[in-house]
């Protein structure tokens, strides 16, 4: 059915170019509750992406971690920092200019490299069903120590914010 | 006692609430909403809502004699009475207006308290709507006048109560016009009969 | 092949749809037909979901009447069939309000993100033989992360709103859904190690035995997990008694406080759905999904489905609403490690499958339960004396 | 499966790269500059999912990498929002150019 393909090729290519345009958002709006939406968005567009490489634990993980958990603890950080209704701040620092020059320069260079280089596409990859069973027996066989390493780091991490995010506490009337 | 033992009991009364409000009567743990248009609990007798306005055989016959003690006497109020006049302007004894804001009434019975002509009491009607506010809900004379059938039928104690006291104070009345018939009696009321409300 | 007359009635639907498509593919190209085939399930599901919602007020009003000692609704039509009609009519029909000061595009966009996640859930759950509407090899996985999403709309709601109650009631109902979701997570963890699969279908499949009878709920650990499952499922879809985010004693109406309107009824609508799709996914689980005896299948499905919606609904015409603090402390410290003990179970009835498994397994429940509820008895602070007292 | 270039979709997490770099260069707020490294971070997970998916090395490799970088970018939101809340409760800025003396 080659017309189903056509189709779905120019909607992976759709969803790349929102996914930019959401992107661009997250980085040039003013108010930092609209970037936080606009993050999800991408991500969530990303997540789509991921279907399309034949990722959908990937993408699945995707919206549960980024989506559910990282976006909402950034939307709790603005909700406890910014002044709700208050006007917000000029945003962006004196270096737009400069960066995007720069920028520019970094991604010219690197999209001809890109497109010069014979990337060793394998057919027979392309071809290859990766199942999440085969996910999960790699990383309880191949990938086991940086599997573990990963727990201690949550570990460190959840002991760390806990400690860094608490409130001191009160001193004792005297 | 096991933990999280009160959750199930809390649980096991609202199931049984639930299955009894199927199977059980009223006064058993069933339901006991009354349908209200198409049900209707029973108006008990001594229920008094609004006044009216009671004549005896015919509508000129009215027991009214526009005295205005419960314009007075009302709290909010909400009675006006005007005498009627005859043709030479005299008052006559009897309400040109009589008209009773029932927006404004608040049901205290003091008119019924007061009047002594018994002319005077609180309805059953409570059921009373208007299409506007302040001019809908007042009654006039013409729908606030009802028959001593009306009266009887609704609180039949108090009514024939008073229907008793009527007919004693008029038969003294006559025997006493028949022991002395020289002086006529100026008004056609009896004599204001201090009542007995209940 | 002759089948009996009972597996046409099992296949009703599903017969139903390849006869359209069979019909359409004499006369149009394939790719049509693929078309065609997403189109009615996609029809079907985005007509059942506001039907199933309409009907579930219908439902709680009725039980939570009778509860009450109460007829529910019961003008509008027979016994108030019409009663969730002419509740849809006056939504239409009410004044769109938006507060003066409110971000206007992400208010508006609050309830109609808020229904995506809601409509989405429907794709995995398997409403009978044949009958999931994508048959996804991580179903599952796919359920918890889409319903993870249900926090973005409800937080976009509550802070575009511009008002103190929506946005204490989007902070509440953020903790509230987070903290749920982990024990919620790890509460499924068991039926997809036993079934070895993410798919929904295949853990009903796994399920078969004498009698179709073989559910998970029959296990020790099939127990624990459901109803651990079952109350994380009430508390993510903010029901009684695990409706902080919309407390009305505190908070008006959390986060859907400034919503009139149609936009109202979405958040209300995928709040209904999402009680639905979530014991349909309980059921899934636990209870066997579509399998049972006689009975064809989708009749099963929805039987169980309604039965763990009318558990849900009798709790809340029952308790009182949580406390802030016990809600949290409810599932990191009592949820969160029945969770873990109960994966413990699962891999010992991987090993063991019999009586001795059942013995040691309420043995070590019922050590893991007593010290758990030691270790989260109300802790009393001592009296404070201040010097100015004395 | 849908088989675009490899390059198109090494151009794309690229110019996503970009704009996150971008965001991190130019923002004052710390939580805008956290935003856009998560983005940064989205967009190297795109490529090792790619790579994966359209060489000869085996497909779960580039996947299992992608998982332990959104792990850590979700310790890294948690611990940095933590900091961002201390910072704030002792300063009342989330502004970076406001907060250079490295002490308080």
């Amino acid at each position: 059915m080659p017309i189903l393909e056509i189709a779905a090729k120019f909607g992976t290519y759709a969803v790349m170019a929102v996914i930019l345009i959401f992107a661009l958002g997250v980085v040039t709006f003013r108010n930092l509750f609209h970037c936080a939406l606009c993050l999800a968005a991408a991500l969530i567009g990303t997540a789509v992406i991921y279907v399309v490489l034949q990722a959908e634990y990937l993408a699945a993980i995707q919206i549960l971690l980024y989506v559910g958990a990282v976006v909402t603890l950034i939307i709790f950080a603005i909700m406890l920092t910014e002044h709700l209704a208050g006007k917000t701040a000029r945003q962006n620092n004196s270096q737009s200019l400069l960066a995007i020059v720069g920028l520019l320069g970094f991604v010219t260079l690197l999209a001809t490299l890109i497109l010069k280089t014979p990337w060793p596409v394998t057919p027979t990859a392309l071809q290859a069903k990766n199942s999440v069973m085969g996910l999960g027996k790699a990383l309880m066989g191949t990938y086991v120590f940086p599997f573990e390493v990963i727990s201690i780091i949550l570990i460190a991490a959840l002991i760390g914010t806990v400690v860094i995010a608490k409130k001191d506490a009160p001193e004792e009337p005297l | 006692m096991i933990f999280g033992m009160g959750v199930f009991k809390g649980m096991m009364v609202t199931l049984k609430n639930f299955l009894t409000s199927y199977v059980c009567k009223p006064d058993n743990g069933g339901i006991f909403t009354v349908q209200y248009p198409e049900e209707r609990e029973k108006v008990i007798e001594n229920f008094r809502n609004f006044p009216f306005l009671v004549y005896d055989e015919t509508p000129e016959k009215i027991r009214c004699v526009a005295c205005g003690i419960c314009e007075r006497e009302c709290p909010p109020k909400c009675i006006h009475i005007e005498m009627a006049l005859d043709a030479a302007g005299k008052p006559t004894r009897k309400p040109a207006v009589f008209d009773v804001d029932y927006g404004l009434c608040m049901n205290c019975g003091m008119c019924e308290d007061v009047c002594p002509f018994d002319s005077i009491f609180m309805d059953h009607a409570f059921e009373v709507t208007a299409p506007e506010q302040s001019e809908g809900l007042v009654r006039h004379k013409e729908r606030l006048m009802k028959s001593n059938e009306y009266f009887q039928k609704v609180r039949p104690t108090l009514a024939s109560a008073i229907d008793q006291k009527r007919k004693a104070s008029e038969d003294k009345k006559k025997a006493a016009a028949a022991q002395a018939p020289a002086p006529p009696p100026p008004s056609a009321g009896g004599p204001p009969a201090k009542q007995e409300p209940k | 092949m002759i089948r009996s007359w009972e597996f046409y009635v099992d296949m009703i639907f599903v017969t139903a749809k390849a006869w359209i498509l069979s019909l359409l593919g004499r006369f149009l190209p394939d790719w049509i037909v693929v078309l065609a085939s997403i189109t009615i399930s996609g029809v079907v599901i985005l007509c059942l979901g506001p039907v199933i919602m309409m009907y579930l007020t219908l439902l709680e009003r009725k039980v939570i009447g009778r509860i009450q000692n109460r007829y529910g609704p019961n003008r509008v039509g027979k016994w108030g069939l019409l009663q969730p009609i002419a509740d849809g009519i006056k939504m239409f029909t009410k004044e769109d309000i938006v507060p003066a000061n409110a971000d206007k595009i992400v208010h508006l966009l609050a309830p109609i993100v808020i229904v995506v996640p809601a409509l989405m859930i429907f794709l995995v759950v398997p409403f009978g033989e044949r009958m999931t509407a994508v048959n996804l090899n991580i179903g599952l996985l796919f359920f918890i992360a889409v319903s993870s999403v249900t926090i973005l709309p409800i937080f976009m709601g509550s802070w575009a709103s511009r008002n103190k109650y929506s946005l204490l009631g989007g902070m509440r109902t953020a903790a509230q859904m987070i903290s749920y979701e982990i024990p919620m997570t790890l509460a499924v963890v068991p039926a997809i190690m036993m079934s070895q699969s993410l798919s929904t279908n295949t853990i009903v499949l796994a399920q078969t035995g004498d009698f179709d009878l073989h559910w998970f709920i029959f296990t020790p650990w099939g127990i624990v997990g459901f109803i651990i499952f079952f109350l994380c499922a009430t508390a993510e879809c903010n029901r009684p008694p695990f409706d902080l985010p919309e407390a009305e004693s505190e908070l008006v109406a959390g986060f859907h406080t400034e919503y009139s309107g149609m936009k109202f009824a979405l958040f209300y609508m995928a709040e209904y759905m999402n009680a639905f799709t979530l014991c349909g996914i309980a059921a899934t689980l636990f209870l066997g999904g579509w399998q049972g005896p006689f009975l064809p299948s989708w009749l099963w499905f929805f039987g169980k489905t309604f039965l763990l919606i009318c558990v849900m609904i009798w709790f809340r015409g029952t308790f009182p609403r949580f406390r802030v603090d016990h809600l949290m402390g409810f599932a990191w410290k009592f949820l969160l490690p029945l969770t873990l003990i109960n994966i413990l179970l699962t891999a010992l009835w991987q090993f063991t499958s019999n009586l001795t498994a059942w013995l040691w397994s309420i043995l070590i429940l019922g050590i893991s339960l007593w010290i758990l509820v030691k270790l989260n008895r109300t802790f009393v602070p001592e009296k404070r004396h201040y010097p100015l007292e004395s | 499966m849908i088989v675009l270039p490899l390059s198109h979709i090494l151009i794309f997490s690229l110019v996503l790269f970009a704009i996150g770099v971008y965001g991190a260069l130019v923002r004052r707020n710390i939580i805008g500059i956290l935003i856009s490294i998560e983005l940064m971070l989205n967009a190297a997970n795109i490529n090792l999912i790619a790579f994966s998916k359209y060489t000869s090395l085996s497909p779960e490799t580039g996947q299992i990498f992608a998982l332990f970088v959104i792990a850590i970018a979700a310790t890294a939101a948690a611990v940095g929002l933590a900091i961002v809340l201390a910072l704030y409760r002792v300063r009342k800025t989330v502004q970076a150019d406001e907060v250079n003396l490295l002490k308080w």
